[in-house]
């Protein structure tokens, strides 16, 4: 058996560990039937050694078969039982499997490289949908349309009611009599000012009070948030002495 | 280069661009190196492709075009492209075109911002659908600023719902709008009091 | 519809798309209202349009892509036509992905653990890298614990490497492992033999 020449291991590049093994056999021209197990273990884990600066992952699926190939061996090396030898399998049996199943799609995928290099030069041309075809319009057969949805005149009749009482109530009936809905943009920092101004010389206010006739559901809750702002900053502090009663605030300036 | 050589070549280019190509260009391009092509070999090459083309069997042309030549296909066979290309989208009547036709065939002539203003939502493609399908068609345009279009039902609708006139059409009656206006005013009332 | 203008029709629509169309698709959008399409006249026409295409003076091709059609250029007019064209750039693959790729194109549908379980190290990464590339893709989910995804080859996988089924796939059957046996074998011998 000749020693491996370590340089030229070094700049090989294997695709894993059957690859190693794989390569191991060949150069060793080792039968795959019948793998020396010592020699091929001694020389896969020369390998691996030289593996250690390598990162976490590569090494080890590399290690993993490590341990498979020292358990194989120690199997081998066990005295055997001269009764059971012909029942027991070749502990080497599942990684020939291995190997060859993985130099089946090795040699797959060398025939693969050729295909696709020689497949390379084809081109598919992209799509050239004259205009007339991309711009085509189906005519629409309008009775069928109607038919197949199953729609009636009265069916439309109540459709277009519910639209109109949604409509109506999408006004605001009680607003909707003081003329034009104005729209309200109240900034949150803008309101804090105001609350300010409104507290002082007050020891307290009353929420109500403080919205005064601005009851509108967007002033309401910039009006709290601009309380709770200030009750952030130490302005003021509020208190409710019963649940949905009134929100008294107090000045703590 | 031999004639079918160049034959080849040619139709190769051709398809590969999918567009009308110079005939000195391709000249030029289909020559490998170390190869000679004569003006008369590419000319004859050319001739017959065109001839090949012609034949009822083909469904792509070759056409000639100011010194140009381009591959496309048989007028005839664009029913088979529209067939593959434009999926037929299945066309139904959705909720929003019932929608937005049920406010044209009652509002008429109305403009698309009214049509907008009571679904609460915008329904451009749903008016443009509705046009696509001749339910609804322009009927005038709206004597106010942009001139707005005015939209109205077709015959087609008429005789699509089975009715002869819009006299036909369900009424909707002033007591049934003032009844909406009074049943959202009594519900805006009860959630003030709570 | 005879088959002259059948072949006509196909030659047509697939010139137009560009891309592959499925066998039966094609029949059904060639096929004009009221006319009759026989399946054995759909046949011979693409038959007959695969022995046309075959042709030396043809620098078009039509190749079948599991129960698809679709015409590309002849290889060896690939220089000519690339000075003219934008190509997709070539990509070679990796030994790593081929490898990975081979597994897959032979075991699917296939897990990842099942291919790293052959390969012997983990490839996240060159499965990642193929679906990336369109050459495989996500066919399901296995029924097991975790639901790992079952992985398969694509159109793309075959028309990169100019292959029309799965059955043109080199051949790995029993007997050609029988062949690397043997082979192993052999080298073997001639170890001891020397």
């Amino acid at each position: 058996m000749h020693k491996i020449d370590k340089l030229d291991f070094k700049l090989e590049k294997f695709e894993g560990p059957l690859d190693l093994l794989l390569h191991l056999i060949d150069r060793n021209k080792f039968d795959i039937f019948d793998i020396p197990i010592v020699e091929i273990t001694k020389q896969y884990l020369e390998y691996v050694d030289q593996l250690e600066e390598e990162d976490m992952d590569v090494m080890s699926d590399f290690l993993v078969m490590a341990s498979t190939l020292i358990s194989i061996k120690s199997k081998m090396l066990l005295p055997k039982d001269e009764e059971v030898e012909e029942d027991e399998a070749d502990p080497r049996q599942e990684l020939v499997r291995r190997l060859l199943e993985y130099k089946v799609y090795k040699y797959a995928s060398l025939e693969l490289k050729d295909m696709e290099l020689d497949a390379g030069d084809t081109y598919f041309k992209k799509a050239s949908i004259p205009k007339e075809v991309k711009e085509h319009q189906e005519p629409v057969d309008p009775f069928q349309l109607v038919e197949e949805s199953g729609i009636t005149i009265s069916a439309l009749n109540e459709i277009f009611q519910t639209l109109l009482k949604r409509e109506v109530a999408r006004i605001d009936p009680v607003r909707s009599k003081f003329g034009t809905i104005t729209k309200e943009e109240i900034r949150l920092e803008d309101r804090m000012i105001e609350v300010r101004e409104q507290m002082k010389g007050l020891k307290s206010i009353n929420f109500k009070t403080l919205l005064g006739t601005k009851r509108t559901k967007m002033n309401v809750i910039v009006t709290f948030m601009a309380i709770l702002e200030l009750m952030k900053y130490g302005h003021l502090f509020i208190r409710q002495t019963e649940m949905f009663g009134d929100i008294l605030i107090d000045s703590l300036e | 280069m031999d004639t079918i050589k160049c034959k080849a070549a040619i139709e190769a280019v051709l398809f590969a661009t999918g567009s009308a190509v110079e005939k000195n260009i391709l000249k030029n391009v289909i020559v490998k190196e170390g190869e000679q092509l004569s003006d008369k070999t590419f000319k004859e090459a050319v001739e017959s492709l065109l001839e090949d083309y012609s034949s009822e069997e083909r469904g792509i042309r070759l056409i000639e075009l100011n010194g140009k030549l381009q591959l496309c296909t048989k007028n005839e066979y664009y029913d088979a492209l529209i067939q593959l290309v434009n999926a037929p989208e299945k066309r139904t009547l959705t909720d929003v075109l019932l929608e937005t036709l049920s406010i044209v065939a009652y509002k008429q002539p109305v403009t698309r911002a009214e049509v907008e203003k009571i679904r609460g939502v915008s329904c451009a493609h749903a008016i443009n659908r509705l046009v696509d399908f001749n339910f609804i068609t322009e009927v005038g345009r709206l004597d106010a600023p942009g001139h707005p279009i005015l939209f109205g039902t077709t015959d087609d609708f008429l005789r699509a719902f089975g009715i002869s006139s819009m006299d036909d059409l369900p009424d909707i009656s002033p007591d049934k709008m003032a009844d909406f206006q009074k049943q959202a005013e009594e519900e805006a009332r009860i959630k003030v009091e709570t």
